[in-house]
């Protein structure tokens, strides 16, 4: 019994400590990728916040739009990769994101008239599962409509974007990552501008706080449903434009990162978005952190479950996520 | 036994359960001031006051939903200051809710065996069975709750799923549940709030009958006055969390503090 | 005409609280579970046993768990597939280390390791509801995910980290094992879920069920009739995990004989058991089955008739269109005129495999969501409404 | 009666019908042989599963348009689509075995473990050419199972073989550190045991680095350990998407790609063109040609493509189309010898099996078939159901793949011994016994 107490103190702190002591550099090194790859994961999990926010559907189908919405773009930009089938269509880059947003569009419209509208006022689980159903959809549709251009890389030159490494202070960084996180920044500000200053969204804060109330001061909820969709359809492209930059090319195995957005959205709070981008963080960095440092003492891979039980150990003190809303039970 | 005869045997009865000093606050928002009184064994106690006079809190606070920050209640010669609701049941505190806090999945049947939850004992390898004593224990317990069918008159209801009830009927059904735990302190909290006149007449009648039939304290909130005099032996006002009056219905009915209280004059 | 229930009178408490009220529900669901035991082994060949028979079995009694805990309990979880093997590789183990210990006996110990396991993950959802939870339960899933894979004790060792269940005979007859029989393994998953089903449906309707009901209708409320909410959730979760620990257990033994941890991915068992639990109706024994039928059937019934298939969705959209056009006039026969010949020409193609797979994966989709949308109480409910008519038949009212 | 109701009544009656029309189907057909083939065109590996499944498909087809089948008996052929997901592989083994296949491609570890107790009693020999059970190498034990040309174990072990080559011998491995980043599963595991007793032999270091499934896409903390580990040389046990990220993180990690070899199936052009330049280097094993090197493929062109049929003609050549081919040549070359040696009549799996026993591809009869340069000479005996054939190791130069080392020949002395161990657990775990009339 001793030993293992022993065993314990020594595997997830004495170890590590004498680690990151000898080798703090190391540390650096891996605290800043894990903020590089959580700054992904946000991404990610802001879409389902988006949707969430306005419209209370945990929409799992989201990294299915997010690879969906990448396929398009890739159809319609590439003609170089794949002259002999031809599938491409080589438009220029922005009549390509353009094409890709017309197709979240009507996904959006169809999922809103033939999803949501029949749905409506259905309890949250009926929502989740059906759109669960969606991504088996999407995920068949998909797959026979890009089923040549599937594992195609992301057209980096035509989006300005570039491979390899960067040093700052000895630090190095992948200029993907940093792209990545740019963007990322830049899409919060502009849904946090969005949200606050623009009357869509005073529209959708309203929707987003009681439906019921929203419809009866005339806010025409179906048009804010179409609206939020298609915002996290654009937030769908750019997430997987960046994964896809990140892991060299967009396959519909991108659908596992998805889960990973999972504990960074219960983490943050279902309706942050500054949680999720916190979240992410904490998760990105603590998954690494864990793997580098306590692998050595609980075996490799940890962080395939690590982010879930950080989650967990979180929500068991804060039970609304760090940035969550507090509820109030009243009876 | 004619009210008044009732309100007499009452007088010398022994306390139920006493509030002390008891003050909740949510945040900065002060719901319950240093208010203390008393339930008698066997009286139908009311709490009125305006709305967010911090009735519901009350009743929250004495059946352990709410711990208050300062005070003690004492229940049947027990003190405590904090607990949890599911240990007030035990102890025989029963209530039902303004808003009816029915399972809307079960039928009426389901909801008032459902009461009797704390008094079934098998554990859950005979339940599994459904054999001998299980299936003899649960048999024994739908005849009780039988009772409690015919005498709130519901048997019609009975295979029904309380949610497609209209609102008179849940409200019913859910004073069935809170009988068929066979409380000693029974709350209720606005029984006939939203029903017509009919429907409170009924209501009425079995509020005394519960008294008097089971023998059960009631304590309860009501916005009615008429039915609030009526029904009670003594009653306690409060206002802004504050109790500003407690005694017998004509008592409070002429203190001044009630009448402004009502009326809406600032202090 | 012969569902009547008029006649019968209960002259007790007890005969009204029999699990079927009305004697032909009795007598039915007899018929059905002699026909289960009897005349399908008589009629069904190995197809039906490896691709239906013996996964609807085992899937259903792993449905008929998560039932428990979601349907009745109220308590989502994503985690199914992590309690499902722990059963399996508690049974591999035990089966291995005590070789002349009955595999039956194996099965049933199995599942308290489950059910361990469930109470240890249960406890966070005395704090943690919905959504939260079943983001929560996921932890459990990639844990034992990777524990499994990681520890090779697990395995015995084995390079691949493949577990194989054992053979074993039980009075001359091969009971688990390679060369155990289609017909075997069918009747020993069936007597599993039978005996199960019986257990679950007495569990529910006494006073454990109410408190699970309570529960999940309303939490406060339960816990005001003096309702414990920690020990009634800790022990919806302890039974699901045991049957779904059990059930993982026949998933090694009866299904699949030898399987690595991937077999229990989130992907190929917790969503899926979860889509069998809300389509086939949550808080309904016979729902579980109903969803697992429907899961497992309707993929290989597509991936049999592609093209049956395709062509009868094209007439009911054609149909639907029609419905939806009246105003139009003559014009709204279009889609009718249209979709015919279209449904007729789709019928006579042959689809590549892949195509068919791909329409699998699209009708499984909209079938989903379809039955959600015109059924949210699942197929359970589309059942009693069914008995319902036919109840007044031929009358309407 | 409605028309609704009678529409229900047709279904109810056609789903019934499934085994008895399956049945009736196979009836009708007696004078053909039947190949059934396994594909995943869908799901999350479809881009690997669709240039085999074209492979395999295409020389059927070809063989049926150039030669009228094998030995003049028509190859009759069904695709079936499992989406590397094992309960519909096993759907897909229980639906073609009414019609009584000769051979069966599980083409997933996992399905083939659910197959191998399945084909001794239904008499189909199984071929898992490069993956599946390394176990079933011994033939003794696992009568009905292939795995020529090489098990898992013998590429490991040729892997070793060729990293001392390029260190100057393989006494030179002393005190050199050589890692393996393996997709954690059943199958990433398989070469630990064997790196770690070469480790023991050979005295070089060694250290694993697992990847799960679901973390394919990232790989930077695998990496990161691995750069401060500093390796000599890198394997890699990938698959699907893994392998392109990991090749991207290890230039991103700074790791030399020549010195990092993946198993055969981390070296698929999926796996390196959309990296493109930035790949170049990157080795990886392989059983035959990496191009549309031979005269199979001149003939597929003619007698497929050049006539309006065949799936994709970009893939022809490709990596895995290749392995298709190559696979269907097994299958369809051992069904000749087996039509041979019956009077030149259809055949059934048992006979196919014997002929699979005793199959000798040597130079000279590949050159006759089109497969001159596309393989190695192959050899199957009745106990040895591997044949431990070579390895050749092909490199990404930035467009394409080109071979730059052939015949590299596993460390048979040392996996050997280890495979009959190994079929000795797996045997028994199966109740099986060993076989003595192989002498």
């Amino acid at each position: 019994m001793l030993e293992f107490i022993i065993g314990l103190y020594e595997g997830f702190l004495a170890n590590p400590a004498v680690e990151i002591w000898q080798d703090p550099a190391y540390f650096i090194q891996n605290v800043a990728g894990g903020l590089m790859v959580g700054i992904l994961y946000s991404l990610v999990a802001l879409g389902y916040v988006l949707i969430y926010k306005a419209s209370g559907v945990f929409n799992f189908a989201q990294p299915m739009m997010a690879i969906f919405a990448t396929l398009a773009l890739i159809m319609f930009h590439d003609k170089v990769l794949f002259p002999a089938i031809g599938t491409g269509y080589g438009l220029t880059i922005v009549l390509a994101i353009i094409g890709s947003m017309v197709m979240m569009l009507i996904l959006a419209l169809l999922v809103e008239r033939l999803m949501l509208r029949p749905l409506v006022n259905q309890p949250e689980i009926i929502l989740f599962m059906a759109t669960i159903g969606l991504y088996y959809f999407l995920e068949g549709f998909g797959e026979t409509m890009f089923n040549k251009i599937a594992n195609s890389p992301v057209p980096m030159e035509s989006l300005g974007m570039e491979i390899g490494p960067f040093f700052v202070g000895g630090v190095m960084f992948q200029k993907v990552d940093a792209t990545a996180a740019a963007v990322a920044a830049v899409m919060v500000i502009l849904l946090a501008v969005m949200f606050q200053k623009t009357s869509v969204g005073r529209a959708l804060r309203a929707v987003a706080d009681d439906h019921q109330a929203a419809l009866s001061v005339g806010i025409p909820l179906s048009v804010m449903w179409v609206v939020v969709w298609v915002v996290a359809g654009a937030v769908a492209l750019v997430s997987g434009l960046m994964w896809g930059a990140s892991a060299g090319a967009v396959d519909f195995g991108m659908v596992f990162v998805a889960l990973k957005a999972l504990p960074v959205l219960i983490l943050g709070g279902f309706t942050s978005i500054p949680g999720v981008i916190i979240g992410g963080l904490i998760i990105g960095v603590g998954e690494r952190i864990a793997e580098i440092y306590w692998s050595p003492y609980l075996g490799d891979s940890i962080e395939s479950w690590f982010a879930y039980i950080l989650a967990l150990i979180v929500l068991i003190y804060r039970p609304e996520g760090l940035f969550g809303e507090k509820l109030i039970e009243r009876i | 036994m004619n009210a008044t005869a009732r309100k007499k045997a009452n007088e010398n009865a022994e306390t139920m359960l006493s509030v002390e000093h008891v003050s909740l606050s949510f945040g900065g928002v002060k719901a319950i001031r240093n208010v203390s009184f008393d339930i008698r064994k066997g009286e139908i106690r009311a709490i009125i006051g305006p709305n967010g006079a911090g009735k519901t809190s009350m009743l929250n606070v004495i059946n352990g939903f709410y711990h208050p920050q300062e005070g003690t209640i004492t229940f049947k010669g027990e003190k405590r200051s904090d607990m949890r609701p599911h240990i007030a049941a035990t102890q025989g505190i029963a209530r039902t809710f303004q808003n009816v806090a029915l399972f809307k999945g079960m039928t009426t049947l389901d909801n008032i065996m459902s009461g009797r939850t704390l008094r079934m004992k098998r554990n859950m390898f005979w339940q599994a069975l459904y054999f001998g004593p299980a299936r003899r224990e649960e048999l024994e317990h739908r005849e009780y709750v039988e009772e409690v069918i015919d005498f709130l008159e519901i048997q019609h209801i009975r295979r029904q799923p309380v949610g497609k009830l209209p609102y008179g009927l849940q409200k019913r059904v859910e004073l069935g549940r809170a009988l068929a735990m066979e409380p000693d302190l029974l709350l209720l909290d606005e029984p006939m709030a939203g029903m017509n006149l009919e429907e409170k007449e009924d209501m009425s009648r079995f509020v005394i009958d519960v008294s008097e039939e089971f023998g059960t304290t009631v304590a309860l909130i009501e916005h009615d006055m008429g039915v609030v005099m009526d029904l009670s032996d003594r009653v306690v006002v409060l206002d802004h969390g504050v109790l500003i009056a407690d005694g017998t219905p004509d008592e409070v009915q002429s203190n001044q503090d009630v009448i402004d209280a009502y009326l809406g004059i600032s202090h | 005409m012969f569902y009547r229930e008029a006649g019968q009178f209960k002259a007790s408490y007890g005969t009204d609280q029999a699990i079927f009220p009305i004697a032909q529900d009795k007598w039915f669901v007899l018929a059905v579970v002699a026909a289960a035991y009897l005349v399908v082994p008589l009629v069904a060949n190995s197809y039906w046993y490896e691709v239906i028979l013996t996964p609807v079995v085992v899937m259903s009694l792993s449905a008929l768990g998560l039932n428990v805990l979601t349907g009745y309990c109220g308590q989502i979880s994503l985690g199914h597939g992590g309690f499902m093997a722990v059963g399996a590789f508690a049974a591999f183990k035990i089966a291995t280390a005590f070789p002349e210990l009955n595999v039956i006996i194996v099965f049933l110990i199995s599942g308290l390791f489950a059910a361990f396991a469930g109470v240890i993950f249960g406890i966070p959802s005395l704090r943690i509801k919905g959504f939260y939870l079943a983001v929560a339960t996921l932890a459990s899933q990639f844990f034992f995910e990777w524990w499994f894979q990681q520890v090779g004790w697990f395995s015995n060792y084995a390079p691949s980290g493949t577990i194989t269940a054992p053979s074993q005979e039980f009075m001359g007859v091969v009971i688990s094992g390679p060369s155990a029989t289609g017909v075997v393994k069918y009747l020993i998953g069936l007597t599993f879920l039978v005996f199960f089903c019986i257990v679950v449906k007495n569990l529910v309707r006494s006073h454990i069920g109410r408190s699970w009901m309570a529960i999940r209708d309303m939490d406060i409320a339960a816990e005001i009739i003096g309702i414990k909410p920690l020990q009634t959730k800790l022990l919806a979760f302890a039974i699901s995990s045991y049957i779904a620990g059990v059930s993982g257990a026949l998933f090694l033994f009866l299904m699949r004989i030898s399987l690595e941890m991937e077999a229990f991915d989130i992907i190929a068992i917790s969503f899926p058991v979860l889509f069998m639990v809300i389509v086939g109706g949550l808080g309904s024994v016979m729902g579980s089955i109903f969803g697992a039928v429907f899961i497992i059937g309707t993929p290989v019934f597509i991936k049999n008739f592609p093209e049956l298939t395709t062509a009868s969705v094209i007439l009911v959209l054609a149909g639907l269109s029609v419905a939806w056009l009246t105003k139009y006039g003559v014009w709204r026969w279009v889609p009718l005129v249209i979709g015919v010949p279209l449904a007729v020409f789709v019928f006579f193609q042959k689809f590549a495999s892949n195509t068919a797979e791909h329409i699998v994966l699209m009708f499984f989709g909209l079938s989903i969501v379809l039955v959600l949308i015109f059924e949210p109480n699942g197929l359970a409910r589309l059942w009693q409404i069914a008995k319902e008519k036919f109840r007044l038949w031929p009358y309407p009212y | 009666m409605n028309i609704r109701k009678l529409g229900l009544r047709i279904l109810a009656a056609a789903f019934v019908a499934v085994p008895v029309w399956e049945a009736s189907v196979t009836a009708a057909q007696a004078d053909s042989i039947f190949i059934p083939q396994a594909s995943y065109r869908t799901g999350k590996y479809s881009v690997n599963g669709t240039p085999f499944a074209n492979g395999f498909d295409d020389y059927l087809a070809m063989l049926n348009v150039r030669d009228g089948g094998i030995e003049g008996v028509t190859i009759d052929t069904e695709e079936c689509e499992f989406g590397y997901v094992t309960d519909k592989g096993v759907e897909c083994y229980e639906r073609f075995k009414s019609k009584k296949p000769v051979a069966y491609t599980p083409l997933s570890t996992g399905v083939t473990y659910k197959l191998v107790p399945k084909a001794a009693v239904d008499k189909i020999p199984v071929l898992s050419s490069g993956y599946g059970m390394s176990a079933a190498a011994d033939g003794r034990w696992f009568p009905w199972v292939f795995n020529f040309p090489t098990s898992y174990w013998s590429q490991a072990s040729a892997f070793v073989r060729y990293i001392g080559e390029l260190e100057g011998g393989l006494d030179k491995l002393k005190g050199k550190k050589i890692g393996l980043i393996f997709l954690e599963s059943g199958y990433g595991r398989e070469p630990i045991p064997l790196l770690k007793k070469l480790a023991e032999k050979y005295g070089y270091e060694f250290k694993d680095y697992s990847v799960p499934g679901k973390e394919m896409e990232k790989q930077q903390a695998q990496w990161r350990k691995i750069v401060k580990w500093k390796p000599d040389y890198m394997l890699m046990w990938g698959w699907g998407n893994m392998n392109r990220v990991a090749i991207r993180r290890a230039t991103e990690f700074g790791f030399p790609l020549n010195k990092f070899i993946g198993v055969w199936w981390s070296g698929a052009d999926s796996d390196t063109k959309p990296l493109g330049k930035l790949a170049k280097g990157y080795r990886a094993g392989n059983w035959h040609a990496p191009d549309a090197c031979c005269d199979v493929h001149k003939d597929i062109l003619k007698h497929v493509y050049d006539k309006g049929n065949g799936h994709d003609k970009a893939m022809v050549g490709q990596v895995l189309y290749n392995r298709g081919v190559v696979t269907a040549m097994y299958i369809t070359e051992a069904v000749r010898d087996a039509i041979k040696a019956n009077g030149g009549k259809a055949v059934n799996g048992e006979q196919v099996r014997d002929a699979m026993e005793k199959m000798s591809i040597d130079a000279a009869r590949l050159k006759g078939i089109g497969f001159e340069g596309f393989t190695s000479p192959i050899k199957v005996s009745c106990a040895d159901h591997e044949g431990s054939g070579p390895v050749v190791i092909q490199e990404w130069d930035g467009e394409k793949w080109v071979i730059i080392k052939r015949d590299v020949k596993p460390l048979t002395d040392v996996v050997r011994p280890m495979l009959e161990a190994a079929a000795v657990t797996e045997g028994e775990k199966l109740g099986y016994k060993k076989r003595d009339n192989c002498s």
